[in-house]
């Protein structure tokens, strides 16, 4: 009986302890009707080795050479430390801190990391996450229409050119609660927002503005006009941001005058492993003023009794278990294990190596397009500067050049059909400081072989 | 002491720092002034052996499901296997990029599309989505659908959904993110949902019922069929919340009890690690009318020149989806875990699961009513888990159910949960689960005996509690008052 | 500076402390003439990341799809938690346990190790490890030749079916001491030893023989008889058996009227990888009676100050760190990780489930024995029982088979060649409870192939 | 409690054993009743949850680097980087069967090949072999090399290895095991040799010279040259014990002293974790004349066709050698953490490693002197470690090394090696390693001078430490007269 310890001895002193003959009479208060039947799709068990054999062998599958897809998710060394220590027990298999005394461990631990992602995002608070990127971005919508009370109209503005997918739970999540999503569209040449788009809702009511940078296409807004824009007229920002990057380019603390009022992005970069699409971790910082509007977690330094620095989870009121229907948000369980990774990977990189990092991405990418210049039938679409990814025009149908690089287990990158249906040719390619300059050569033959 | 306080300017783990090599700064010039940074950001300046120093210490500050019995009612911390962790940790999986194109994504997909069959089968319901991240994103998917199914019927008029007032506080405020009003429905003395109550609150506006079955009360919904019967009739929709599946895993299907869609919490009846607080994972199941309306996306399998092909099924495939919830597909690494824990216990070791969680906790139940302790239930079958009530206890002498779980710690046990459900007055709920030995138990017992002894003899030990913890109890109140998010410098 | 936290702060205010100018400084007292140059073979260093990409590049190159190789190192399932939990630092990274009260994690687990082999093993008493298991024989020896006082001749008699590796080691080692090891010739068609071989040295003053069961071609040997033998005359018996083999196979402690007086072997089936080749450890057991001449470090249960149970290194009389030249051996550090990653294998298995490894191991040598029937050109050399392991003779040159068969990345078996210069055209095959069915049909049908 | 206590018959850890579908009994047929086993060995009788939690528990009752500041003189407790753990944990090379063919290790191969050449460089030897599995089997090495090289030139007589009295146990041990009569040389007030005892030592019985320099006092050995030209011309062999390297990694070569032959700690000076008490790997490097006895398999690199290949040189190649020392070839494993360390530390940064390995020590010798504790040899650069003794305490306070140490386990520190060298009453032999902060340094300066404090306030307090750890001193001479070193039933 896999990990159930009990002997049959064990059963008996039981049953008679609780006075029954059976295990079956435990559940006589079940009515017979609706007592389950023999499982019908699920296999007898099978032992460690041959589950480890079966999914050995179902990885091995799924193996690729080289992979130059981001979109969201990007490949980036993770030190041998971060998930040793992450594994251990004691992080891995406790629960949320609700015994403060017993569970100081992930508590400093959390207040480490809420002083870290504030330190990249140049933000005053956070908490301790979110499910991911997109669904922080969700809550950072429903947290703008609670905490922008002199905005009426529940209408937020979403630079186009920020990830489609986040953008499709935002709508998913927000849209039971009548807040409406209007798009701002993106300049076809640059691939960023003109900030004289936003002229025309000079006259509206809007509650947030969500501005994404890098945005999906790899290119950086101008992030301080939309932040003035905004604020002038008493619209919340909203920024969408990628950690890495953020040790390089001006975080939204600084955006504007005064700076986003609220920070979301995915923790992924943050040395969580790409393992198809989760789990990572959404992170969510705000400006002081509204911290009783966010969601989540939150953990604060205090005292003990005798009056010993210790850490605790605070401001619960906001939270469901507590306030219930009046509650921020519904979330409960996190993503804390990978908030863990993120605060070690934080701490053995440093504010130097995450720069360091993102110096190396942008490098190689510029590299990247370097060498694409030798390549006929392939060419970067947008004009601007870019962190760490670029959107490549193609003279073949994207799809057909993927799938050739693919035979040799090359994933060429991200086929933006998916998500513009009318970018039929345009490839979304990523380079991190994981790809030498092998890689690079290797990745421009395939696409050049590909191209023919 | 923080890790910052540990840094001192200039050092670094300097093997995980890329060589400037690939990072000219010739490159930069690409980016314009106006877009950089120019202060750097304060994160700690630490050696590698700091903080694998550092983080080592923390994690033996916490308790842990490793190092402790740890029977935290409703939370279901049993054993995590190695063997799934190991599992979902093959290079080939971890390193796999979720919009990896479909034939690059077979091994992959086919675990999913196995555990979307198990989940099928132990639910008894139609069709599964596994995308929500936790149990209170399933919650958000559920009630998302129900209430999307009432909109495409013209339903507008179903505003309220009904919830029992023992509920999780996730039901409430799920309910609420998706646009509904709550209305509570009482208990009965029995802990069964007071049926009067329930038919004088349902009526045109329900939009459906949220319940978890057995009740967070730790006791099996007697009443189930009629409660069912009573919303449907009503228009309403039956609504689980699985995070009381443990108990009667492979012994009754919700789909049987007459529920239309719920969630499973898989980082608790699967067994995955909770992480600190996380991952989870929280798919849903719908019965045939909600099927349209699942989360995507969704694995799907088809038969190609006679092989097995698995693929995607989007917004394409179901066009009346409430949409994606995350990114990409879900906390996948955790469903990997689930499908590897599920494939190691195998048909009869699901039904066991639920046996033996319920053999456990009515032990428990029954040894610690025999030292004394009052259940709030105790005509009862206890679920897989219970609830003791220390009124009694905090009336005569002063010791309080939050005494009895600090001073838990000092012995070594995990606390259980404390003051809820909120209808139970000083209440511990408490839940062995079936990976627990008679000796744990026994063990545990026998400390809930010591310290109610102590509560008699020497009431300071218990109120002072805990007093071998690296702190004493915190100050909450100052913790709230004077916030203190993040370290700042010259702190 | 890679694992060096010095910043230039730290050291300016160390070298003033110290009172010199620089760190040159403080090697002063090297005369210069012998001072080093620049290194010439090293290269600079690199960074993790490109360290796990390069020996991931020379990982792969070692893959093998099927090993059947065994020889002295078997594969067996590892369970997840043995590894997780070696792993963790404390275990990882302490040293021996010389601080008792620090190090009760290690002393206790060694106490429970020197527990669980005595009970496999059938002996009295356990030292926590030495190196390997054939430095554990040479140590037998030499620990016999101590323990024998009746016998002067320093002659040890070496059961020739015996592994020839440690056959090899323990020469290597005993020869300085005056020792003579003579071999006992092997039945050429059971590929075990006669007992009535035996009678050839009734006459002569021997201190010891070496009996190894299961022998180096997986041939079970007669062990109750010469052990008989030698006792009877005085002779000591030292075993070397394979672990996993002992729940199901009569154990040294039981050989004969009263059992082996020393007891060796590999620990490597316990829980440790192949690796290729270490560390694994060997251990050792042996007798109450002659307990203070057995190598090691050992530990003891005892009580504290207040009558706690707590557990030190005791018997440390006969170590070198006390002893020096009159110490039982040089041995120091031993192998204390493995022995942990034993101890936690043999804690999850229990007796029943490593004899479950070892029926399963043995039921699939015997099917893979019954599929050899249909291979023309290939059969079993010996006649009588065998453990895990079997000898197969070939029609063609086993070089050649075992190129062929690897070409496909299946290892078919160890080339007997290697030790034994007449077996020109047989492999030493081993089968444990890894080897699936369609495993067993590969092996077959690649050395169908290779056999046309 | 021990494991054996928690278990109950019956129960196990069922996910781990094979299913019995493939161990039918019929084939147990073809082994005879006499062969088989009759009883059951008794193991532990847990769940995985069990063992899980008693050995999450266990390791807690450790100090280690990871966790604790350990300055254990003459092991080098270093930080054990994690990358080379895992770099060495690649299933390729974890799953590579020992006897796997050449063309199937070439990866492997290729790693210990790399290792050769590195450690010829920084030990400007001749040549390398990686078998021994630990320091003192590369001192058998040595020595073993050493008497093959006088029998073969028929240079019988020589029967005495000159040790220095301060030296490591193993030494003396080694020589024995060789074969060899030990002859202890004394040691001058200023920690060197004492070059007239050596003299007078030498002569045509001596094969050789054991030491390690920077010797087990912490300092440098200046009169080498002397002492190698003193050994030399008497006819005897320079053996070189590399436990100390660290202390002059990259700064002298110990070819360039003289010495004829040496083993390598790689558990210490290139960083493998020490397991608790292994594994360890202790390479022999030798000069041109020892060469041709180097104990066997080497990697040999030949070009083929253009093309880098690496093979095995055996006895066949290597006719003289002493021999095989291991079933297979050394640690394997620790050879590749080894490899992958020095790979993370290139050139420069094994420089580094003797730079601050001395810095380290000569500030916390320094500060410490400075606090009033005597240092054995005040006037001397101490090398990567140096000596503190007590015996000033010991006579006026009655406060021995022995309780210095355990009361430092009590602040948070493993102690020193104590007691060794056995040359300086009541020591503490203290080794900081490069790797350690200076804060780390202070602290346990901070921590002694506390100690300090209390053995002249409140002594009892010293003699009575630890009082913080799972136990306090343990009753040696108990262990040693009752013997109890296994559990057993009924107990
Ligand atoms: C009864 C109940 N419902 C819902 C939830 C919410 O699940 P999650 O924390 O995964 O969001 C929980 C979790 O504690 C629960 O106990
Ligand atoms: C000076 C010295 N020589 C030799 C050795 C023996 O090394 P090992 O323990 O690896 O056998 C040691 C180890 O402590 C040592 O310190």
């Amino acid at each position: 009986m896999p990990f159930i310890p009990h002997t049959l001895d064990d059963e008996k002193i039981m049953l008679e302890t609780i006075g029954v003959d059976s295990i079956e009479d435990l559940f006589d208060e079940i009515p017979r009707e609706i007592r389950a039947g023999e499982l019908k799709q699920i296999p007898a068990g099978i032992g460690e080795m041959e589950l480890m054999r079966k999914m050995n062998f179902r990885a091995r599958k799924d193996e690729v050479a080289l992979c130059f897809i981001g979109a969201g998710a990007y490949e980036h060394h993770i030190p041998a430390a971060v998930w040793e220590l992450v594994s251990r027990g004691e992080f891995l298999t406790a629960y949320t801190p609700y015994q403060a005394e017993a569970s100081q461990g992930t508590l400093q631990l959390i207040y480490e990391f809420q002083s870290m992602i504030t330190q990249l995002t140049g933000m005053d608070v956070s908490n301790a996450s979110v499910y991911d990127g997109a669904s922080a971005l969700a809550e950072a919508a429903l947290m703008a229409v609670r905490a922008n009370r002199k905005s009426k109209s529940r209408t937020i503005l979403f630079a186009g050119s920020g990830n489609p997918y986040y953008r499709k739970v935002t709508q998913s999540i927000v849209r039971n609660q009548n807040i409406e999503i209007q798009d701002i569209p993106w300049n076809s040449e640059t691939g960023t927002i003109d900030p004289g788009e936003l002229q025309r809702w000079n006259d509206e009511d809007i509650t947030a503005i969500v501005i994404t940078s890098p945005n999906f296409f790899g290119g950086l807004e101008r992030t301080d006009e939309l932040t003035q824009w905004a604020h002038a007229r008493g619209t919340l920002v909203i920024a969408v941001v990628n950690p890495i990057s953020l040790a390089l380019l001006k975080p939204p603390g600084q955006w504007g005058d005064s700076g986003a009022d609220i920070a979301v992005g995915d923790g992924q970069p943050l040395g969580i492993p790409l393992a198809s699409g989760g789990p990572y971790f959404g992170f969510m910082c705000c400006k002081q003023n509204i911290v009783r509007q966010m969601p989540g977690r939150i953990v604060g330094r205090t005292v003990d009794l005798e009056g010993r620095e210790g850490f605790t989870l605070t401001l619960q009121a906001r939270e469901q278990h507590i306030r219930r229907a009046k509650a921020t948000s519904n979330i409960c369980t996190n993503q804390g294990l990978l908030v863990s990774a993120a605060t070690i990977y934080m701490s053995l990189l440093g504010a130097n190596g995450i720069n360091a990092v993102a110096r190396s991405c942008h490098t190689r990418t510029r590299l990247l397009i370097d060498k694409l210049t030798a390549v006929k039938g392939a060419e970067p679409l947008f004009s601007g500067p870019v962190f760490h990814e670029l959107v490549i025009k193609l003279s073949k149908p994207a799809g057909d050049v993927l799938d050739a690089m693919a035979e040799q287990k090359i994933l060429g990158g991200f086929e933006l059909r998916r998500c513009f249906p009318e970018m039929t040719d345009c490839i979304l390619v990523n380079v991190t400081e994981t790809k030498t300059d092998e890689d690079l050569n290797t990745f421009i033959t395939s696409l050049k072989q590909a191209l023919i | 002491m923080l890790i910052y306080e540990k840094g001192s300017s200039g050092r670094n783990a300097s093997a995980q720092i890329p060589t400037s090599s690939g990072a000219s700064s010739a490159a930069l010039v690409s980016i314009p002034a106006e877009y950089l940074r120019t202060d750097a950001p304060l994160l700690p300046e630490v050696s590698e052996l700091q903080v694998v120093r550092h983080f080592t210490n923390l994690s033996r500050k916490n308790f842990s499901i490793d190092g402790e019995f740890y029977p935290l009612g409703s939370c279901t911390m049993k054993y995590n296997p190695r063997g799934a962790h190991k599992a979902a940790s093959i290079p080939g999986f971890l390193n796999r990029h979720p919009l990896a194109p479909e034939r690059h994504s077979q091994g992959f997909m086919q675990c999913l599309y196995d555990l979307q069959e198990y989940l099928k089968d132990l639910t008894g319901m139609q069709a599964v989505s596994l995308t929500p991240m936790a149990g209170a994103q399933g919650e958000f998917a559920g009630v998302a659908m129900i209430r999307a199914y009432h909109m495409e019927r013209g339903d507008h008029e179903r505003t309220e959904i009904l919830i029992p007032i023992a509920a999780h506080g996730t039901n409430p405020a799920t309910a609420v993110m998706c646009g509904y009003k709550v209305k509570e429905v009482g208990i009965s003395d029995s802990g069964d949902v007071d049926l009067d109550d329930l038919k004088a609150a349902v009526g045109p506006a329900t939009a459906g019922l949220m319940m978890t079955n057995p009740s967070t009360l730790g006791v099996f919904e007697r009443q189930i069929k009629e409660i069912a019967s009573t919303v449907h009739d009503a228009g309403g929709l039956l609504y689980y919340d699985g995070a009381n599946l443990n108990a009667i895993l492979g012994k009754v299907k919700p789909g049987d009890m007459g529920f239309d869609v719920l969630h499973m919490n898989l980082h608790k009846t699967f067994a995955t690690p909770h992480g600190g607080g996380g991952p989870g994972s929280g798919p849903v199941g719908v019965s045939k009318r909600l099927e349209p309306y699942l989360p995507t996306p969704i694995v799907g399998r088809q038969i190609v020149a006679g092989k097995e092909e698995f693929r995607w099924l989007d917004d394409d495939d179901i066009p009346r989806t409430i949409g994606h919830l995350s990114a990409f597909m879900g906390n996948a690494g955790i469903l990997l875990r689930a499908y590897a824990y599920a494939s190691l216990l195998g048909k009869e070791g699901m039904q066991r699961v639920g046996e033996y969680a319920t053999l456990n906790a009515n032990y428990m139940a029954r040894r610690l009513a025999d030292a004394g302790f009052e259940l709030a239930y105790p005509d009862r079958r206890a679920a897989h888990e219970f609830i003791v009530t220390l009124s009694e206890q905090t009336k005569k002498l002063g010791v309080t159910a939050m005494d009895f779980a600090k001073r838990l710690l000092d012995y070594g046990y995990h606390a259980p949960t404390t003051y809820f459900p909120l209808l139970v007055p000083e209440c511990l709920l408490i839940e062995p689960t079936e990976t627990e030995t008679i000796d744990e138990i026994d063990g545990f017992v026998d400390a809930m005996k010591a310290i109610l002894e102590e509560a008699e003899t020497n009431p300071s030990l218990v109120t002072n509690a805990p007093t071998t913890m690296p702190v004493k109890r915190l100050d909450d109140v100052k913790a709230a008052r004077e916030l203190d998010l993040a370290w700042r410098p010259g702190e």
